[in-house]
């Protein structure tokens, strides 16, 4: 196989890339997650607020 | 008439609720003073009167406008001046009053009435505002807002800064807006200043008006 | 239920995984490498094995287009009807499309050293539009951090977000016409020579990008409405303190 | 109107273009003369190029400027309470910054050809390419200048929101001067013909937007 040294630069960058990012996310979520009450959590079933402004 | 109507208005500045549920009615032809102490919500709510500020939650009409669908439309119509000046420094006084007369649309007779009115000396119309006192500055903002002739005047703290002439300006500035129909709104630390000129006191505290007891009605 | 999962993200995470697997599986032992014999010298020509890293660059760069063009679809209903949901999605998508562009660029890179003998080349459209899509992302999400209530926020980045793509096709139509001759592949796909396992290996990968993408920008969207809320809850908090001071005073 | 004629009336006062961006962009060219070793040919080859990054550079000051000048005693309040049009706000405003920056330019041009001896084919050419460059910058500058009006971080965000949009207008503004300094062979005609499609643009999305840009900070 050619070109060795790049590929797994290539795909080890978005592999660390995304799987970073997702990780962030789902640590940055479980954080705030625990100052929001359950049945604020999500906007499927706490609508209280559709327009910028309205509340 | 009621020229200005809060009822339970929130307004956030941020994240802080500078207004948590304040209610007031002014009626044309009236003068409120607005008092309480430092950042109990005063200027947020001159500042909301003069559509600066959007209410976050409840209802506030001012001049028959809700403000929260529209507060362009209130804008021109009153008179507000708050802390900043509103003014260019680079420019002179006459070119401010100038520049701000035209863009309100005013004539120049009204610029110069509303001057003279405010007694500012003619050798200050070409110094520029960034070599003015204090009290000569808020002189100058005061006569920008007047040339307008506002039916709702909103004054933070007018006198400050200014000698006793200027005083006495305010005052007679007050009375008469308030006695040809239009309707006044100052927030002041001065009770013995203001108290005379206006018809009504109300308390300002953590972001809620409270309608003082044993309103003191002089004139 | 967890912070922002629910049984949608977590089938179509578990799917992605099993995806990226399979990915792996077809790019790098399925698909055969570049090589073709150049028909007048008789030596061998190609990519060799480098071409198996479209299978990440182009669905990065697809994504990254797409996300930004979810952001200005979302920013222009927020300023038509001042949408609290397209206003989430446009700026969950718009971190996500800077992550896509980030690394389209940089496999992209990565690709070109031994294909074009550099890291970067100046006269290509694509990778310049890409690049400045790349720091035009960087300001919009600039603008979103800045201060103000939610309302500016989202006025304001839905300004910019709607500028974003104008600005694209505006940058994508000089560049095109400062330098035309483009060192990239014209449409990789529509090369006849490409074999089919290649093709749908290709194919695949744009698929797979297209999943990944959804199941970060749900879980960026339930961490973005999270924290509206926890603003939105602190604020009712922050009001009953704000009364407390007047009782305080007036008893 | 109202508005260009009282920052250009203040700009007259303060002369902060003049004594301040203008050094600042002369600097900058100068600067480049230092680092490129005052190669005289490489030095006219890059000639639009450079300059074209001094006049970028040396706006983006040009226009926290005229953002200043709202931001500083409530003047931006002012003109909300004034009751008078965003688009004619918008509009007074970018014309004022073009034309500080048109002044920048000129005196820079003269800079370009003393400091760096840069050849003159086509004078026509480069007036045009300027204006429409020009037009360009002053339109998505205080576009992008009131989206960020009063905040702190303005001058931080500033750059890295407006020069990438910027970028068409040195690609094409400098395509242009290439020509009309004969250094590059291309139709520096089309590509001014760019600059003012640019300009229009910009032009036309700051008039929409600038409504809800003034109100928003």
């Amino acid at each position: 196989m050619t070109h060795v040294g790049y590929l797994i630069a290539g795909w080890g960058v978005v592999f660390v890339g995304c799987g970073g990012y997702a990780w962030s996310v789902l640590r940055r979520a479980r954080r705030v997650a625990a100052r929001v009450p359950d049945e604020r959590a999500r906007w499927m079933t706490s609508r209280d607020a559709e327009r910028i402004g309205e509340s | 008439m009621s020229v200005v109507e809060l009822d339970d208005v929130v307004v956030l500045l941020g994240r802080f609720p500078a207004l948590a549920g304040a209610s007031l009615r002014v009626d044309a032809g009236e003068a409120v003073l607005l008092h309480g102490p430092n950042g109990a919500g005063k200027s947020t709510l001159l500042r909301l009167c003069a559509g600066l500020l959007r209410p976050e939650s409840g209802s506030a009409r001012v001049l028959d406008t809700d403000l929260g669908r529209d507060r362009r439309s209130v804008r021109p119509r009153v008179g507000y001046v708050g802390h900043q000046s509103m003014l260019y420094d680079d420019l002179t006084v006459a070119e401010n009053i100038r520049f701000w007369g035209r863009a309100a649309g005013v004539s120049t007779e009204q610029q110069e009435a509303s001057a003279r009115r405010m007694r500012i000396e003619e050798r200050l119309f070409d110094v520029p505002v960034s070599r003015l006192s204090a009290g000569q500055r808020r002189r100058t903002s005061i006569a920008v807002a007047a040339a307008r002739r506002p039916e709702l005047w909103l004054l933070d703290e007018p006198h400050a800064g200014l000698d006793q002439s200027g005083r006495d300006i305010v005052d007679a500035l007050i009375t008469d807006a308030a006695a040809s129909g239009g309707a006044v709104l100052v927030a002041s630390h001065e009770l013995d200043r203001v108290e005379p000129v206006v018809h009504r006191r109300v308390t300002i505290i953590g972001g809620t008006a409270v309608e003082s007891e044993g309103t003191t009605r002089v004139r | 239920m967890s912070a922002t999962g629910s049984r949608t993200t977590r089938v179509l995470g578990v799917a992605v995984l099993i995806g990226a697997a399979l990915l792996v599986y077809l790019a790098f032992v399925a698909t055969d490498p570049d090589v073709r014999i150049d028909a007048t010298s008789g030596e061998e020509i190609g990519q060799f094995d480098a071409v198996r890293l479209i299978y990440v660059h182009v669905p990065a760069a697809i994504i990254a287009y797409l996300a930004f063009f979810v952001t200005a679809v979302g920013s222009a209903v927020v300023l038509k009807n001042r949408s609290v949901w397209w206003d989430l999605v446009a700026g969950a998508s718009a971190e996500i499309g800077s992550l896509a562009a980030a690394l389209a660029l940089i496999t992209g890179s990565i690709w070109g050293r031994p294909i074009w003998n550099t890291w970067w080349e100046w006269g290509d459209v694509r990778l310049l539009t890409t690049l400045v899509l790349f720091m035009l992302s960087l300001g919009y999400l600039a603008v979103r951090r800045l201060e103000g209530t939610a309302e500016m926020r989202a006025k304001r980045s839905a300004v910019v977000g709607l500028l974003l793509i104008v600005n694209v096709i505006i940058v994508n139509r000089s560049v095109e016409w400062w330098e035309n001759q483009t060192l990239h592949q014209q449409s990789t796909i529509a090369d006849a020579t490409i074999e089919d396992l290649t093709l749908f290996t290709l194919f695949f990968s744009m698929f797979l990008g297209l999943a990944a993408y959804v199941w970060m920008l749900i879980h960026r969207f339930r961490l973005a409405w999270l924290e509206r809320q926890d603003e939105r809850f602190g604020l009712d908090e922050a009001i009953e303190r704000r009364r407390a001071e007047a009782e305080g005073v007036s008893t | 109107m109202l508005v260009a004629q009282k920052d250009l009336r203040i700009e007259l006062r303060s002369k902060v273009a003049l004594n301040q961006v203008v050094p600042f962009a002369l600097l900058v060219l100068v600067l480049f003369g230092f680092a490129l070793d005052a190669d005289r040919a490489s030095l006219t080859n890059f000639t639009p190029g450079l300059y074209w990054v001094a006049i970028l550079l040396a706006s983006v000051l040009a226009v926290h400027r005229s953002v200043g000048l709202e931001a500083g005693e409530g003047a931006r309040e002012g003109l909300l309470l004034s009751g008078m049009r965003p688009e004619s706000v918008y509009l007074g405003k970018t014309l004022a910054l073009i034309a500080q920056i048109l002044v920048v330019a000129l005196m820079m041009l003269g800079g370009v050809v003393i400091l760096y001896e840069a050849p003159v084919d086509d004078g026509l050419l480069l007036v045009a390419a300027l204006f429409g460059a020009v037009l360009g910058v002053g339109a998505a500058g205080t576009l992008y200048g009131a989206l960020l009006g009063g905040q702190r971080a303005r001058e931080t965000v500033l750059p890295i929101l407006l020069l990438p949009v910027l970028s068409p207008v040195l690609i094409a503004a400098t395509r242009a001067f290439g020509d009309a300094m004969g250094t590059v062979a291309t139709d520096g005609w089309q590509w001014t013909g760019l600059l003012f499609g640019f300009g229009a643009i910009y032009l036309a999305l700051g008039v929409v937007s600038h409504g809800v840009l003034m109100e928003e900070n």
